[in-house]
């Protein structure tokens, strides 16, 4: 299982801070975004802006990731 | 000094930890809440941030900022939680040997930090709705 | 708030002044006495000031800044005497609605009160001598 | 007579801060200087840049003084 962190909107929707989606080693950004929205239909009107952050960089859709890498999913950020 | 904290940011400690002989400009950028955008009416505003990626990125920015001025000391506090009206929720103060660096450097850091770092706002309008804002962003480009 | 002073400048006080609910963006200029210039080592300034015709320039300078970008609260206040390394010279503080309307008129303001406002200042260089620093100006353009 | 200040570099050369120029009331800015330069010819070296104030704004050569007037000659501006 891949651990997730969710933040602001995205954490919001789903009601949660953190959750698993099953995961193979090697599976890539792209393939994390589709899981959530099947499993996590309520992100779908976020999906198509959720940025994907892996072990503290924002990751393009290609970069495979492994469960032990640290990954979160947010909207565009708002600081400042 | 970079810093993510729930106090209220002393921008006066910040401002006096960049000040050197080195240098002949600071600047202090202060972002502070604002009670209208666009015809609305703000009364407080709830900040959200991935502290360990907001920390790196911060780093990252100071890296580039002084890539391309000559900065001789740099501090960016953030703060984060429940914020009322008029409240301090960023400071960036920025020391160079001249003032066009320093205006350059310190308006680069907030600019990037407003695109980069993993912080979020959320609106409490006056009507009792709270929002977060989302700018339909794309990725933020590598810096 | 403008203000010419021989005492230490507080910018603190000043900064506090401009910050408002109506303003997202404070900047704060302050100009600082350096101790390198050219390859030679400063060891104080004087200032000296006109301060009359200054206190009318200064003003000249707000209102030309108001005309172009909408300015909640300014203030800019300019020490005069004999001022040690590291020292403030200078501050000028400024809150806009927005962060690009402040940074540009912070900018605006010092740049313009460094041609157009009668003040002057001598170098104390670490040789002992000193020496009046007079760019080789032309009448300043009205504002 | 004319009451002129003097700040900075040119109080210096001069060695005092006010001085009198003899004046007959329209004589112009433009022939101030010439004044300054006959009356006080430490200032020469400083004269090519010397900038005059008329009632606490900058004046060119061709305004015309009246002795009730505030005048000030100073060198080019360097605060900040």
């Amino acid at each position: 299982m891949l651990t997730v962190k969710l933040f602001a909107k995205a954490r919001d929707l789903v009601g949660s801070p953190i959750i698993q989606i099953p995961w193979s080693d090697g599976d890539t950004v792209g393939r994390l975004k589709l899981a959530l929205s099947e499993r996590h239909p309520s992100l779908l009107p976020l999906v198509p802006r959720l940025l994907v952050a892996v072990n503290n960089d924002y990751a393009p859709d290609s970069l495979k990731v492994r469960t032990s890498d640290e990954v979160a999913c947010f909207p565009p950020v708002s600081g400042g | 000094m970079i810093l993510l904290t729930q106090d209220a940011i002393d921008y006066h400690a910040l401002t006096e930890s960049v000040r050197s002989p080195n240098s002949g400009a600071v600047v202090l950028f202060l972002g502070t809440v604002r009670e209208m955008t666009g015809g609305r009416r703000t009364v407080a505003l709830d900040y959200e941030g991935y502290p360990e990626m907001a920390q790196a990125k911060l780093a990252e920015l100071e890296t580039a900022a002084r890539e391309r001025w000559p900065i001789d000391r740099v501090g960016i506090v953030h703060r984060l939680g429940h914020l009322e009206l008029g409240e301090i929720s960023v400071a960036v103060a920025v020391s160079c040997p001249h003032r066009q660096q320093a205006f350059e450097a310190g308006k680069f850091l907030i600019d990037e930090l407003k695109v980069s770092v993993p912080i979020w706002k959320k609106e409490n309008w006056d009507d009792g709705s709270t929002e977060w804002v989302h700018p339909s962003g794309e990725l933020p480009p590598p810096v």
